[in-house]
């Protein structure tokens, strides 16, 4: 059938509601419309939401909280910060969110050969606090299946994804996965996004790194995400390498809802 | 050689071509980032003169990259076309301001004109425009393209329908299509960015797309928004793959921090043009570009945001683009900061790009962290309207669930178009009418037509 | 009695309906200096939620300053229409809004249902409105008024020529008004401030005006924007007055600052309208608002600026005017901050007019003590033409020399003319074709029948 | 001769050239057109204003200076300031701006009876500087001739006009004459008000006073703007009143340039 011809759909079928589409989707859809616009209702709720997410932007990490969260695990957890002095500074300035600071260089062991954990602030702390965890606790039993030995995992605050390549690159690590908040969304104020990176060292372009988006209620969940990350570290490590030579190819049935 | 301007009474120096643009753009935070802003409105001023006093010509001689160092300079200034240029080399770039806005510059000028342009001129007079002049000149400049449609005509207003979703499910992404058709989005592309990378999702969401496009016989284009390498894959394995998709910058090294290539892009466009899947046209290439992801790449060579996002359209020019779209908002306040700054750059970005012969939409956006709201993007998106911007996004409700960012809505695309009198390509709107959409929408139903079922969705 | 709205986990309390449209309006500094602006982006939610249900009804029984100490609440309440009000009656402020933007609202319901509305309702359902809505649903209203032209009409677009001189010099005056001829404005009116409220001086300006107007032949009106007060003297002098001028604002103590009243308004309307000078119509009140004027006063009861500003249209209306502006940038960053404030406010206030049936004007424009600049006036320029925006100001090269703002330039006028397909008033617009001014302006020449002796300049 | 009539002008005479209109005034007149843009030339020229006049805004009173122009005037000279601390205060709060601060009430001497010049920064001190000793100078002579005992002349930083109502009713004068900073525009950086107000005291409004502006090189004289300032006093204390009431009344060719 060529695109021109008629739709192939019943034309004498009952019309649909449109408000059905709403059990497909979490996105805004069915709105209705008043003319053009948008409803008062579907407005304010828009409205409300963005006074939130720009409230979720301001959110800091708690590393007392994620310290104890993250002690059934076993390893050990440093503490790091960037040289970005406050949130607004971060925001500003992205150079600085990627650069270590001076003094927390020497807090950091050597860990040659192994993966690194780093857990950072990024664009929005509260899915960091709740999901890093989760998502570590799910991949470290493959892990060590694997045989793939960890470092301790570091804690980063106002940290952007390559100060992982700084922290990777002085501990001699072979893969860092660097677990950061994503931007807040009008959605989702708590999703967690996963970077990897072979060799890591600063200098390192997104190139040469792989990504997993979208960790959180209503996206990957946290078993999901370790699943990809487990996968996609035992191929980096298998090829010497991450990036856009690296594809996921882990079955596609993982990725679909349950 | 260099630079040097007085006014009120300091003399300001400029070392080099590079630094004298970077000093003559409107405030913005990258550059200052960048530490390429001006110091003071008195030091941007005096750049401003500077610059307009330059010959055209100029531009041709010193290059604000090196050419050996850089393939999109390269590709610049090989491919600059001297006769083109004749119309307009006697003028210095003040001088090309006023052609601009003179009734000489036609549309058939400024088409013919385009070759002749380098992205460092187009940059540069864009710096002493106003938001006027830089709609009225974009105004002025038709650029149609085709591929199952017709793109870029006057008196029309297209609209990507991005339908994300973050897992990739595909019900989500059906549902939002339908969304986004029943209230008149989809004829510049129906378009997925996939949450995941993997060629395995990328064939799913490419199936999917197709199957809908062909069910309801839509004259439109999908794209799943995938790593070009993963859709090169896709076209290997047989996928009904429409558009090329791929992001872009103004530099080799930032073309290279995402992983691509003039090559590359050569080599996947030839192999979706062997698909030959348009009916109407070829043009088949649909690029995203955006202020400050060279200077994130820490790849931008001590230039300017806005000249090196000009740049970007020359990269996109080399492959003849059906939608070329710069996502102006979308990265965050380091690079434009407010609603002042993102509503300056998206018509910098329209208007350069359409005066280098690209069919620009912009991505009317902005992120949470950014200090603009949905006040800021109607007058952003308005001023686009009334300077003929070719298309514009549309997301249910103006949130991007997956990339976590508001863009414009199907509701704004609706407001555009009767605002201006503007309608969607001539093919989608007549199928539009034929679907019977805007008596459904106003009736809160999907048109019989517009099944449910035959997305998949029951 | 008072009202109450939880968001994000908190309850907001809202003592009385000037405190709830308060805080309900978006973000502008005049708000803020008066301690009337919610404390957070939550709470102005909470409000707008709050207003959102509110019934329409309910502006009639809680007046926002009470009817016994107020002439503007007198007349707002006892003006109003119930029978205007039905169609509407049964409404909230959120399902009016919705109304307003609906099919249903047509431009001839809207005509019907303006003595129906208070300024209250209006500014309420303005504060929660986007900036597209303030847009769409201010295209819809066809407000027509004449005097010796006819202005407002649809796909027409009008400019006040405002040819000021720091010490009135006559051939100041005229120079100004010949360039503006040249370049297409003063179909609204010709209208000079004068430096000095004198007798005399406003005369003498009345006289050149006229002069000037009569032996050019133009089809317009003029105007010397003194005081009320000296326009009467005038009057009684037998001078040549068109218009009569007054800068109102929506409560009885600000006009009292400004030192007029309802009874002085009409008391001037009547004068003039015994000249019959009108041609074509007879309306002949010309008024100027602006938020941020009651509070300079401290005369705001407790209001915030805009409803404020809606209440003085109740007064303008009274007096069926010719024109009607607001000189929204005018006053400083004290009441509006940045282009952002300015912008919203100016398509509120003409949204606002235009609802209550007011051939509303708008001074785009902006001070050197606030943060705005060129930029931010072409978007509300833009927005402003795209909303059918009756008239705008036009100053030579944007700079008034007396006033010390920067307001529209005449080019402005042109650039949003052609950039939307307007064109001036009809009986203008025909006296332009027949001077040659198209022609004249780009050869750089006055075309001999406005050769510039006749308006005494040699 | 009706308005639908053709122009009377003959017109077969030659076109005149626009840039003619540039003698008549300082206005931006004749700038020409790019299409219907402004030509280059004339865009940088206004940003280049434009930029100068936002520094204008920020210059302050030189009151050392200042009393040393006023020492020959023979008045005795107080330094006062309003409640704005500082500049951005003073632009967006004018509420401070109209109060005096309360450790300088008690500077104030009673003058009962008397004319007060007040002279203040207001929205760009530049002009102030220049303008304000000029017209003092030029007036005291008249007010003299005319027997209207004068005050000491008050200096006052920070302030906005109705600053005059507080300090003019704290000295118990009859008359206040404000001389202070209009805002700067992209023409004249230096323009003075004059703004007079019979029986001065906290709450007067606008109404109740008279404005004499533009008091600048290219706009009224010093000595003009003096001539109007004693011509208005001498009628405000003859009726005992300023405002929309009294009506300037002052021979008209007084206001023609020379
Ligand atoms: C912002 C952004 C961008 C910006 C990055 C510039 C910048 N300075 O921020 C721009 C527009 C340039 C961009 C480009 C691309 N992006 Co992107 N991007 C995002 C986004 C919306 C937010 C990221 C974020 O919040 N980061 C957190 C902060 C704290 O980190 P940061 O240090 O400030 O920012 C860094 C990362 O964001 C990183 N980054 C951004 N995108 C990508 C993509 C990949 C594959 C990698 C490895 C890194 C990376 O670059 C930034 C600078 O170092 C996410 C979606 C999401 N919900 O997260 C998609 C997302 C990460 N990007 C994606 C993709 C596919 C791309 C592209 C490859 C698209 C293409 N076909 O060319 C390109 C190229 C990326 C590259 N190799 O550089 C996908 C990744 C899918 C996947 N699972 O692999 C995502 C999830 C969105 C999507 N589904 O389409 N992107
Ligand atoms: C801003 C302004 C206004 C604003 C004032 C609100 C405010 N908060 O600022 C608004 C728009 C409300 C306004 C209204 C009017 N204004 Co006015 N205004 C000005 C302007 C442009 C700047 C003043 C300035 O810089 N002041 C300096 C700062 C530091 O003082 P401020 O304390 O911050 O502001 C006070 C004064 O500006 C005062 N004010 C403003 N206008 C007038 C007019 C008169 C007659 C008086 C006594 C006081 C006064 O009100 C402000 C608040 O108290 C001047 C032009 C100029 N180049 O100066 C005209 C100007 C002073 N205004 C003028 C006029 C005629 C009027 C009106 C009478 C017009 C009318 N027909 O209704 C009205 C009513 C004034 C009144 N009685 O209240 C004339 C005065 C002519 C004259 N020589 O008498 C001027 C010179 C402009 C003009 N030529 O048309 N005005």
């Amino acid at each position: 059938m060529s695109a021109a011809d008629p739709p192939a759909a019943p034309p004498d079928a009952p019309s649909a509601r449109w408000s059905e589409l709403r059990r497909f989707t979490a996105a805004r859809v069915a709105l209705g419309r008043a003319g053009n616009g948008l409803p008062t209702a579907a407005h304010l709720d828009f409205q409300e939401a963005h006074a939130r997410a720009r409230d979720a932007v301001q959110s800091a990490l708690d590393p007392a909280a994620l310290e104890a969260a993250l002690a059934p695990l076993g390893l050990p957890v440093l503490r790091v910060a960037s040289q970005a002095p406050n949130r607004r500074a971060y925001l500003l300035r992205p150079d600085l969110g990627r650069r270590l600071r001076e003094e927390h260089r020497a807090l950091l062991p050597p860990a040659p050969g192994s993966l690194l954990f780093v857990i950072a602030d990024g664009l929005c702390a509260t899915g960091v606090q709740a999901q890093a965890p989760a998502v570590i606790g799910h991949a470290l039993p493959l892990l060590r299946q694997a045989g793939i030995p960890l470092a301790p995992i570091v804690l980063a605050e106002q940290a952007r994804v390559a100060l992982g390549d700084e922290i990777g690159g002085a501990m001699g690590v072979r893969l860092v996965a660097m677990l950061i908040g994503e931007r807040p969304g009008l959605m989702a104020l708590d999703s967690l996004g996963l970077y990897l990176t072979h060799a890591p060292r600063p200098g390192r372009s997104d190139a040469e790194r792989n990504c997993i988006s979208n960790i959180r209620p209503g996206g990957l969940s946290p078993a999901q995400g370790a699943g990809k990350l487990v996968w996609l570290a035992r191929a980096a490590l298998g090829q010497g390498m991450t990036g856009v030579a690296l594809k996921d190819e882990q079955p596609r049935q993982d990725l679909l809802p349950p | 050689m260099g630079f040097a301007q007085a006014v009120g009474g300091t003399r300001y120096l400029f070392p080099d071509l590079r630094t004298l643009l970077a000093r003559a753009t409107p405030l913005r935070s990258g550059d200052v980032l960048a530490g390429l802003a001006a110091g003071s409105a008195q030091e941007r001023v005096a750049a401003q003169r500077e610059l307009a006093d330059l010959p055209l010509r100029h531009f041709l001689t010193e290059a604000v990259i090196p050419y050996e160092e850089d393939e999109v300079t390269r590709l610049i200034l090989d491919r600059h076309d001297v006769a083109a240029f004749a119309p307009v080399a006697h003028l210095t770039v003040g001088g090309f301001r006023d052609w601009l806005l003179s009734e000489a510059a036609s549309p058939a000028m400024l088409a013919a004109l385009r070759p002749g342009l380098t992205p460092e001129m187009v940059a540069g007079v864009s710096k002493i425009c106003r938001l006027q002049d830089l709609v009225a000149i974009a105004a002025k400049c038709q650029v149609t393209t085709r591929f199952r449609n017709t793109l870029g005509l006057p008196g029309r207003l297209s609209i990507r329908l991005q339908p994300n979703d973050p897992v990739d499910d595909p019900r989500g992404v059906a549902a939002a299509i339908l969304d986004g058709l029943l209230l008149g989005a989809g004829d510049a592309v129906i378009g997925v960015n996939p949450a995941t990378d993997s060629l395995d999702n990328t064939l799913r969401l490419l199936e999917l797309l197709d199957a809908v496009r062909d069910r309801y016989a839509i004259p439109t284009q999908s794209c799943v928004l995938a790593h070009v390498t993963t859709t090169l894959l896709a076209i290997e394995q047989g996928a009904p793959v429409d558009l090329v998709f791929q992001s872009i910058g103004g530099t080799e090294a930032t073309n290279r921090s995402f992983g691509v290539s003039l090559a590359l892009l050569r080599e996947a466009r030839e192999a979706a043009l062997g698909l030959g899947r348009g009916s109407l046209g070829q043009d088949l290439m649909y690029f995203e570009t955006g202020q400050g992801s060279a200077l994130s790449a820490e790849a931008h060579h001590g230039c300017d945001q806005q000249t090196i996002e000009a740049r970007a359209y020359a990269v996109a020019r080399e492959f003849p683009p059906l939608l070329v779209n710069s996502v102006v908002g979308f990265i965050g306040p380091e690079y434009l900061f407010d609603g002042k700054q993102i509503t300056r750059a998206g018509l910098e970005d329209h208007c350069c790009g359409k005066l280098l012969g690209l069919p620009m939409g912009v991505d009317v956006c902005y992120t949470n962290h950014a200090e603009a709201d949905q006040d800021d993007m109607d007058a952003l998106l308005t001023l686009l309207g009334v300077a003929g911007v070719t298309y514009i996004m549309g997301v249910p409700g103006a949130d991007d669930v997956m990339l976590a960012y508001q863009s414009s809505s199907f509701h704004d695309g609706r407001y555009l178009r009767a605002a201006l009198g503007k309608r969607p390509a001539p093919e989608f709107a007549a199928w539009m009418e034929r679907m019977g959409l805007e008596a459904a929408s106003s009736a809160g139903e999907l048109p019989p037509r517009l099944a449910p079922s035959l997305a998949g969705l029951a």
